[in-house]
């Protein structure tokens, strides 16, 4: 007699288990696994991984990896190298798709994706003007308020707006012209800033209808003086940016009128002077519980590698503006992203395709995913 | 063999936990060749992709996101245990193919062989993870249920495809 | 003064010219080049690799090139792993496509489109039942009458079944089911096989509407005796299958029946005991000017190895059916093909994209295209 | 570097054939910084791939099928001339955009600093050959029409990016 393994465990007869899977214990008949979901809340380590699949394209991806356990537990299929970002609530990532009729040619329509993060199937869509930026992946092309209610899309053709998705009644409710000015620093419930090519921060505030209610436009910098790298990263209202030289340039948005931080360097003149210098796609990125500001760095500074990835990444505290500490790794790191709970991980995505894992609790490098995904623009997280 | 590090993943052992192609197609066809070679039982190597593993049952041994696993005998294509799924479910938001392919595979702890159906799993393109292709048990395609060369996914919503599982549909033959 | 350069050939001054161009002659503006277009009628090594593309598989292509001077002259942007047939008279690439309104979901659209072996553009495109197989592309999914009045394309739903294509009407004329067999090897202006699970070559002929006239079915060969991979090629009328242990079978289809032709080995006993036999995916070609069969052939026979690449071609007379020489080539070699002029090259895929090329006058590997693809399924030529 | 291998090409010696970003800054923002050095003028070895090169006018030195040649200083994506076009013309089937951002990229063989603008070819999805990424004269996002991490396809009927040009339209800065 052949026991079932199922019986084989109801009757905790082990031993005889084993014995009889020895001799001639069939495995039973099995059934197809469908509707698989990953748990909610997710893991504050779970990440995702925006792949522009560069050498095609048309047909892109997010991978959903769990870092801890180096699993891949999904993806979503977006088109046109959609950018993505997530819902603060968790339950949401929205990507920006553009989809061809003929996949190259023919009707083009743009639409918000809704997906759900335990499904990781599309909850709801919406058209939206066909506008869409269309760059290498970036933060702030896409991204919400504060409370999920709207969610900003930065257009580019090449006029530049933001077109107003309400998320509640699922529809384009504003388009706003943003003339000279690039991207969505989201903050609070009904704000966001933009950054200009004049060196001002242009900020606009919504009712909740989606309608301006204002605008401001506040000196920032000087484009004419420096090289102000716009993938800035943001710690709650307040978002940092880089000059290509190491200048930070801090600024709070949670309030009416942006306020401008004190400026500083992440060199000293010494370190300058042996050429080092920031350098990467999110060369940047904070661990807020840490209040930690982590940055790729380059030993050989000169003005073309402002985009090139790195092995070495410094860290700072963003209270005494010092550097603390600094991490390396084997690979060649492009972007990078912390995680946002007690214990973070930041992660990386190296320039083969795999995402490289640094726990910042012991401040360390501690393995790399490989080949988890193709052109990673970007890792965010939840 | 360079080929195996490079285009397709494949067992470089993969003798070891099937069945022959002559013991298969005796099944089916009800034509035993005879002198068909007993494989040699190999054990098969967890340890390098420890971590990524799910938990093996005893009688059911290896490691389901390596393409070793003595169910991917004639798989063709990427591991849903590498995908977000499992050896024999699918990942979040793809939809499994009602139509598919079987192989039989030998299972080396039992030496039984096992009829498995190597379904589909569609909706969101390749998965581009643990690529594996095996053709123990696989015939041409004039046996499409036999072959792995077809996207099985036209028995899904859309015939886009993600990832393949591996699931155990009875017993061929026992060992 | 700087002389502009199209003045310098305009005058023939080369001497002045070069050391104008030594010390200030500034270089023309130029405008940017559209609308280009290749030869007419192609040369006749042109190549076109139909590219898999198995880590997206949703936005493919068709990749066009010049093997004698390894360049690649351009390529078609395809849909869902379509297969490629090239015209008779060399002015039209068919791909039958398949679309999805959101790439991987939505409405399914399949057409089949006519690109100018020109302008690599669309023509023109039918839509057509949405059943075309999708398979790891090959040979004879998709095919052409001789006068290319008519497109065939293989279905499998899993029912099996073949749309007929008027391309003088550019619609849908037909859709003959051929239950238990699989694809279409055309023979002369009206007539194709089906090859059979049975072992049958079920042929049937049309009239110049589309419409059966005659069907027939001929014993082939024994499936329960052995495999014959279905992936045969053509020498005009005359279709070889191999089987997965070097059974050659051919056929005349270019009668109202079938002729089937003498079997023959591609190995002596003594090649079959030291374990030689074939294996590949498009694992032979035929050079008709030369009358020789290519094949891809294994030291290391296994029942499991019959899709397998290699790095050894065996060539063969056709006439005598002996083998006359052996070929090497430092890829792993997937598919082959052969041109059909007189001074043919054999082109072969290999497994990391490129495109090894032989000079069959020659006999011997001349060199590889590396990378010019990422899944090279089939290389088809005019 | 091993970078230059893997993700991305780019010139080794990139810096022989272009001006400094601070020379270009200059002209644009009317405002030269002081010391910005000359950068040394190397010979651009283009025998490795001689085959594939399209015939080079005196005057105009390198391969345009590699990411060293001069024109390429602050291209990124894939050389038209390895996809079917040539230097400054769009391979068969695919639409030039007409809107486009522009670099500055000195030649070595006159010492002029050219305007150079690299218009992307569009309809067709990735060429995937000769991938070049060179950022010698790009600006951030915020000065759009010299920054090289856009699609400019948009001002092409489908925004869907093959590959790029560089095409001369005139002179920045005599040498």
């Amino acid at each position: 007699m052949r026991l079932p393994r199922p019986l084989c465990k109801g009757l905790l007869l082990a031993a005889a288990c084993v014995a009889a899977a020895g001799t001639q214990a069939q495995l039973p008949v099995e059934k197809l696994g469908q509707n698989t979901t990953l748990p909610f809340p997710p893991d504050p380590h779970r990440s995702y991984i925006v792949d522009f699949e560069f050498n095609n394209m048309v047909a892109t991806r997010v991978v959903v990896v769990d870092p801890d356990q180096r699993k891949v537990l999904g993806m979503l299929s977006t088109g046109g190298a959609a950018p993505a970002v997530l819902s603060h609530d968790q339950k949401t990532v929205y990507t920006a798709d553009i989809f061809f009729e003929r996949y190259v040619r023919g009707k083009r329509t743009d639409v918000i994706t809704a997906w759900d993060t335990s499904s990781l199937s599309p909850r709801w869509e919406v058209e939206i003007p066909s506008k869409r930026a269309s760059t290498l992946t970036e933060r702030y092309g896409l991204s919400t308020s504060a409370d999920d209610r709207f969610v900003y899309i930065y257009n580019f053709t090449p006029s530049t707006s933001i077109t107003v998705v309400d998320s509640k009644k699922q529809e384009v409710v504003n388009e706003l012209a943003i003339p000279g000015c690039i991207l969505n620093y989201p903050a609070g419930e009904r704000r966001f800033a933009s950054l200009c090519g004049d060196g001002k921060l242009q900020v606009i505030t919504l009712d909740d209808n989606g309608q301006e209610v204002n605008r401001t436009a506040t000196r920032f910098f000087d484009p004419d003086e420096e090289k102000l790298i716009e993938r800035a990263v943001g710690n709650g209202d307040t978002y940092y940016f880089v000059t290509t030289e190491g200048h930070v340039r801090g600024v709070d948005l949670s309030g009416k009128k942006p306020k401008v931080l004190p400026d500083w360097w992440l060199t000293t003149k010494q370190e300058r002077q042996e050429g080092w210098a920031p350098g990467g796609w999110q060369l940047m990125a904070v661990a807020p519980e840490l209040n930690r500001l982590y940055v790729l760095m380059h030993p050989d500074h000169a003005p073309h590698k402002w985009e090139d990835p790195s092995q070495t990444i410094w860290v700072y505290d963003l209270k005494t503006r010092k550097k603390v500490d600094t991490m390396e790794t084997p690979s060649l790191v492009w972007s990078l992203n912390a995680t946002s709970d007690d214990k973070p991980l930041l992660l990386g995505t190296n320039i083969e395709g795999g995402l490289d894992i640094f726990d910042l609790t012991k401040g360390e490098y501690v393995d790399t995913m490989d080949g988890v995904s193709k052109t990673p623009t970007l890792v965010i997280n939840h | 063999m360079k080929f195996l590090d490079r285009f397709f993943e494949r067992s470089t052992r993969h003798v070891a936990s099937t069945t022959s192609r002559r013991r298969f197609l005796g099944r089916l066809g009800s034509f035993l060749v005879a002198g068909a070679a007993m494989p040699v039982l190999l054990p098969v190597d967890r340890t390098a992709k420890a971590l990524a593993a799910e938990s093996p049952q005893a009688g059911d041994p290896g490691d389901p996101t390596s393409c070793d696993y003595w169910r991917y005998c004639s798989v063709d294509g990427f591991l849903c245990s590498c995908c977000g799924g499992t050896v024999n479910s699918c990942p979040p938001g793809t939809q499994g193919s009602e139509v598919t392919w079987v192989g039989t595979c030998r299972n080396p702890a039992d030496g039984i062989d096992y009829i498995i159906s190597y379904n589909d799993c569609c909706g969101k393109h390749s998965c581009a993870q643990c690529a594996c292709t095996r053709n123990d048990s696989e015939e041409p395609m004039y046996r499409p249920f036999n072959n792995n060369d077809i996207n099985w996914c036209l028995g899904a919503d859309a015939n886009v495809y993600n990832c393949t599982v591996a699931v155990i549909r009875g017993v061929a033959k026992a060992g």
